[in-house]
């Protein structure tokens, strides 16, 4: 099987769709010509044509708002917003239209779009370049929201979510885009092609949106995790040396509760990561489900660890940054309580 | 420094004030409006650069004498039959309107919003596009619902939230939603679907299609964000899309010139994106739909997008919720200088012989007897708060295509 | 002392401050020569003159951002955004500007400015007039976010905002801008002026930001709620008979954890109520802090009631509405649990 | 119906592309370029609608022969020793960016944006502003710091993010920060400050201050909706602002075309408003400065705010994550016709005889010594990854004025 990066898997995934549907058209600023700031889209405008690849002017609002009207027309547009930081300008066109269309109007209109975008930090990006705004996402019914944690899912989940007739954030953690990341930042990066998940099938394969995946199986403790913080949790609980299990969330609305309170009532214990900032994120709802769901078999409160209530700082990324240390510490803890 | 600089005077605020308030005498001579019929004409391919002067006139097909005068009344002729159905579609609407606005009064339901003074825009306009075409309305374009022959029962329904509303009670009244009829679900959020029109426009041309699309905003929303998103994407793709912007000169209790500032008209701002921007007399029903055919044209031609400032003013409350009186005086709708387009067709219906006041009255008692039938029918179903209302279920219904799995357990935790 | 509705006593804070202090300015949507269309700012301009209190443009993002600009300058900008509902274009000045501007600069540009906007359902106001968007402002380092439940709070609080140094979200319920709300939309509506919390003081006075209130004592449960929800938690103790003690927030961010704490600690079991859509509300917020800080005191898990997660609907209503049979219920379920 | 109808050809979609990519020939023989001098200068009183030209054409000052000539030129008359300092301020920044390039290519920090072949704009316009005034500049504006008088260090200290960095090392580097020079804390996100800069001259106005502000915004960037929320407010009230647009060719890969669509120049925006709007040769000081100092007298004679658009040229990457020859030939900026800002200034100053290669060659050195000098001190302290950075309590300090609760208890558990 063909190896691919994130990147290329993310590519594979718009032109394996393109190439099977005429509906499906890329746009967002620098896509077209260039191929986008991330080279997502390379080659893409070359080979389809700029009516289906093109770049947009620098309006967010725009991006997503001509979206809108193009899936309401009946084409499935995947739109790019160049980082997730940049959402905001468009978050009313998406909260308030793009959600809403197929509730108002009884499904006469709806909105099969994909709005794609760089997420998280590790890059020294600063606090815009850095961002995971997903549960500024997941409060909005209507919407899905997605985010993958290496080439394989990333190119099934992309895939699903454009043919899925309902909009779809679809969240890419740009710090995987080029090699998977386990927070061990000064330690030597392995490039994708040396990972298991790099190994991408060709042509078309989707991965069902709603589904986790557990990385690791383990009895001590779950630990339930997306994106970059997937591979932080494996590293932490390596470096913890707990026999932790690993969820990967891939789909964060709709949510697999099903997966979640299996392990977890296994378990008794749970660990949750994001890299967005603690409060109100979206371990907070996964904190609330699992004690909802799992209040009997919990031997020690959810725990979560996550970004500080701080924007994100450019000189303490890596003291910011959500990494194995915090991880191991939170697991050791965790499974001594009680 | 500057700013403790003695030979400079301080700085201070701007804040544009409309003519009159209550107590005051209404008074329009300051809003310049040239004889109908003298407007030129350009070819829909002229350089928009060579229209710029259309941006600050007033298009006008009327007279005084009910005539329709001018190059864009000669290039309109309009059979007379059509003409005949185009004022009936005016009276049907407002006849409609003060039925809706009664039983919003009677808690039939809880809102309304009316066109009073408006009608000729949304009811002209409709006549001009195509079926496939497709409009983006604010809720006062009911008028394209009618013209188009949407059944009344239909919008009785969606006003009553009635088991018979095909939006299953979920939308706020006037929110209405017809994809066979070119009428795009009306969002509450101002100004937003403008700009989807422009995407839909611009997938028509991605598609190789042929249909054109419409925005609509009123002048209060140009000064919304999405309004320049939309200029700058329609300017940017050439989309086939016309770009109408109602100035009915209120926003709720706010004036135009509170979102207009320093330019002298809203039609002006297409013109900082090379967009031929007409303005048009807006209750005169010949002229706005001579110039819809217009802009529809350049639209089907692959052209590009028109902005298209129609000049009229909201006769009555901003909704069922507001009193004018409380930030206008009573007399400025009288004032207006532009008139009343049922008043305005009639005329000249009658002037060409093709008219009567006698016709007129008993069309008006027709047209009432057919909405009251229809209003019978629909509240025999039931309104909001009485009779056969949609399924609670159906409020659970349509938020995704399919139920994921916690809004199930939402819904039988609700017991539905 | 005084009576005053909610609508009057918010009114009187903006009336105070813009005598007290020159910087304090206001400005929205119909908020000039009209008053708003509520009538908050009704009379302001005519007392201190279309520069300090005047009509915006219809344009969210305009009114804040410009705001933002004039708190820099060194004003205290107090803006209505007329809907809740319609804060969302304004939202990327709000989490990228108006929450950073002190951190960026590290303290040297600020941000001192109150944005209000009417929040909550419960008038047959529809998808776009009934929406509650606080956890979308609680997930934003940088903010404030504060929810009022009666008249005498209304003006303490909005007088603190005004004088706090900080961008602060001022989320008004609408339904108890006339009269308080417990629920039973099918009873006689009271009055404030019959009501206790209507007594509102002359003059200045403030109501500290970040300490919740008790509105009822009980051991049995406690019930976290704020706004409208405060009086339908009253409302469902009593229909339930549940010895529940109900704490109004006030304040969500930054929020009273020991007050929450200290209560739930003696009851052992807590109910989170918002009207909110349910997922990623503040109430996943409040659950996850409970339990990670009560754990070892709860005897139920803690539950929440919220709005279902669907967009606000009009003719259902009080279906969707979480009401006082809906909180009696879950208070019953409650308090016989395990 | 129309979508179907044979007569009507399809539509198609229009994507504006720059004249040239990689592999062709530069070509700016389009671009119309009057004569310096010969653009009128109208009275900063003069009606808006009576200056529409203005936004069509390019003020220019300078011509080949380094003579500056024309009305804008005699309006100026700078004292000569303004002249030297104004290049010695470009030449700073140009070698203030040569090295920080070079830094940030030997990993002392993580990004570098640099001002190539723009120095003239934010360097002239600083002069034409008063303590007191407020810029809301974007990352290509350090000009106004170096022109305004701000420490070398403590810009490098910002870009290294090290101890001595008055940010304490949260910002990317180059979003600087400064009130005492006039320069607001500059945001990642594009636009948002445009309309801030717009709030900050109406707060001026409503305090009765004479204090003014400038907006300062780049092509590509005049597409988001703050852009559009600036100028319908900026109109409304009059706000005492200069709205700045830097019109640089290219957004990151994308040609302004992409932004500006249909209209021939980012200035008409302005048009659609009732603003002002000159554009004006950006590579030319003189030129800038003598505009400036028209739109600065404007606002601060409460005559309200002015658009102005300079013409110029990215001639470096759009930071040091981008290679433009990806995109662009590389012959383009070579080929570009308005030449380069400081070899202009030098030709003038050299033809009036203020200047000459030696001493401009011997600036060079001196002036490279000089931010040599900084650059050590800068690192004694420290960069990005070595020396001595600000405290990690820093992180959590100045959310808000008054750390909360929550957030002490996180910076416990980080353990600082
Ligand atoms: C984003 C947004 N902001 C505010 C409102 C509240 N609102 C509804 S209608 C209206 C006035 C609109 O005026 P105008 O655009 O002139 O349209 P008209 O009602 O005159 O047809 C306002 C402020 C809204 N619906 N959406
Ligand atoms: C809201 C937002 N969207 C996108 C970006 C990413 N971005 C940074 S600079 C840039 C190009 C800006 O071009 P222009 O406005 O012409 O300014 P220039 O860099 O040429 O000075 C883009 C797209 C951003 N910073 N903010
Ligand atoms: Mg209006
Ligand atoms: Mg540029």
């Amino acid at each position: 099987m063909p190896r691919m990066t994130m990147i290329e898997a993310i590519r594979d995934a718009m032109d394996v769709s393109m190439a099977a549907d005429p509906a499906v058209v890329v746009f967002g600023e620098d896509v077209g010509y260039f191929g986008g700031v991330f080279r997502c889209t390379a080659g893409l405008q070359k080979k389809y044509g700029p009516s289906r690849c093109f770049d947009a002017p620098i309006s967010e609002s725009g991006i997503v708002g001509a979206g809108i009207g193009m899936a309401a027309y009946g084409l499935k547009p995947v739109v790019e917003i160049q980082f997730a930081d940049y959402v905001y300008p468009a978050y009313d066109q998406i909260v308030s239209e793009a959600a809403r269309l197929r509730y108002r109007s009884a499904g006469e209109f709806t909105c099969p779009m994909v709005i794609r975008m760089p997420t998280g930090g590790g890059i020294f990006g600063g606090q815009t370049h850095s961002q995971s705004p997903e549960a500024l996402f997941t409060h909005v019914t209507g919407l899905k929201v997605v985010v993958p944690s290496n080439p394989q899912d990333a190119k099934g989940l992309l895939i699903a979510a454009i043919e899925d007739p309902d909009p779809v954030v679809f969240l890419e953690p740009k710090r995987l885009y080029n090699g998977p990341f386990d927070g061990w930042h000064d330690r030597p990066v392995t490039a994708w092609k040396t990972h298991a998940q790099s190994e991408v099938a060709e042509g078309h394969y989707s991965v069902a949106l709603g589904q986790a995946a557990v990385r690791r199986e383990g009895r001590a403790v779950t630990i339930l995790a997306y994106g970059t913080m997937v591979h932080v949790a494996l590293a932490g609980a390596e470096a913890a040396g707990v026999d932790a299990e690993v969820i990967d969330l891939r789909t964060l609305l709709p949510l697999d509760l099903e997966a979640i309170v299996t392990s977890v009532r296994k378990t008794g214990r749970c660990l949750v990561l994001h890299e967005a900032t603690l409060t109100s994120g979206f371990g907070a709802e996964l904190a609330a489900l699992v004690q909802a769901e799992c209040f009997y078999h919990l031997e020690a409160p959810v725990r979560r660890v996550a970004g500080w209530d701080t924007p994100y700082p450019h000189v303490h990324e890596w003291i910011y940054f959500p990494g194995p240390e915090r991880v191991a510490r939170a697991l050791t803890e965790l499974v001594e309580e009680a | 420094m500057a700013d403790s600089d003695p030979r400079i005077a301080p700085l201070s605020l701007t804040v544009p004030e409309p003519a009159v308030r209550p107590g005051g005498q209404p008074d329009f001579s300051g809003v310049p409006i040239p004889r109908a019929g003298t407007v030129r004409r350009p070819a829909v391919d002229e350089e928009p650069e060579a229209m710029r002067d259309l941006a600050f006139t007033i298009i006008r097909v009327l007279n005084r004498d009910g005539a329709a005068v001018g190059p864009w009344a000669e290039a309109l002729a309009l059979p007379d039959d059509e003409l005949l159905t185009g004022l009936r579609h005016m009276m049907l609407l407002r006849i409609y309107d003060a039925r809706m606005m009664t039983a919003q009064r009677q808690q039939k339901t809880s809102f309304y919003m009316q066109h009073l003074g408006e009608e000729a825009i949304s009811c002209a306009f409709a006549r001009a596009l195509s079926p496939g075409d497709m409009n983006f309305p604010t809720y006062r374009q009911a008028g394209l619902l009618i013209a188009g022959g949407y059944p009344l029962s239909e919008m009785m329904h969606q006003v009553y939230s009635n088991d018979g509303d095909r939006l299953r009670g979920r939308q706020l009244p006037v929110l209405y939603s017809s994809k066979p009829h070119g009428f795009f679900t009306v969002s509450g959020n101002l100004a937003t679907q403008f700009l989807q029109a422009v995407g839909w426009g611009m997938a028509s041309a991605i598609s190789g299609d042929r249909k054109i699309s419409a925005g609509w905003i009123g002048d209060g929303s140009t000064a919304e964000s999405d309004f320049h998103a939309a200029l700058v994407f329609a300017s940017t793709y050439k989309a086939p899309v016309v770009l109408n912007i109602v100035n009915n000169q209120w926003a709720i209790s706010t004036f135009q010139g509170i979102a207009r500032g320093g330019a002298g008209t809203f039609a002006a701002r297409g013109l900082g994106f090379g967009i031929p921007a007409l303005r048009v007399d807006g209750n005169d029903y010949l002229a706005v739909r001579a110039v819809a055919d217009w802009a529809v044209a350049r639209a089907r031609a692959n052209l590009g997008p028109t902005v298209v400032e129609y000049v009229t003013y909201r006769a009555g409350g901003h909704s069922t919720s507001d009193d004018p009186n409380a930030y206008r005086p009573a007399e400025e709708s009288a004032a207006w200088p532009l008139g009343d387009p049922v008043v305005r067709l009639k005329a000249h219906l009658i002037a060409r012989g093709l008219w009567s006041e006698e016709r007129h009255a008993q069309a008006e008692a027709e047209i009432l007897a057919e909405v009251t039938a229809a209003q019978k029918a629909a509240e025999a179903i039931g309104t909001l708060h009485t009779g056969r209302r949609p399924s609670p279920r159906d409020m659970f219904e349509d938020v995704y295509a399919q139920m994921p799995p916690h809004l199930r357990r939402q819904r039988q935790e609700a017991g539905f």
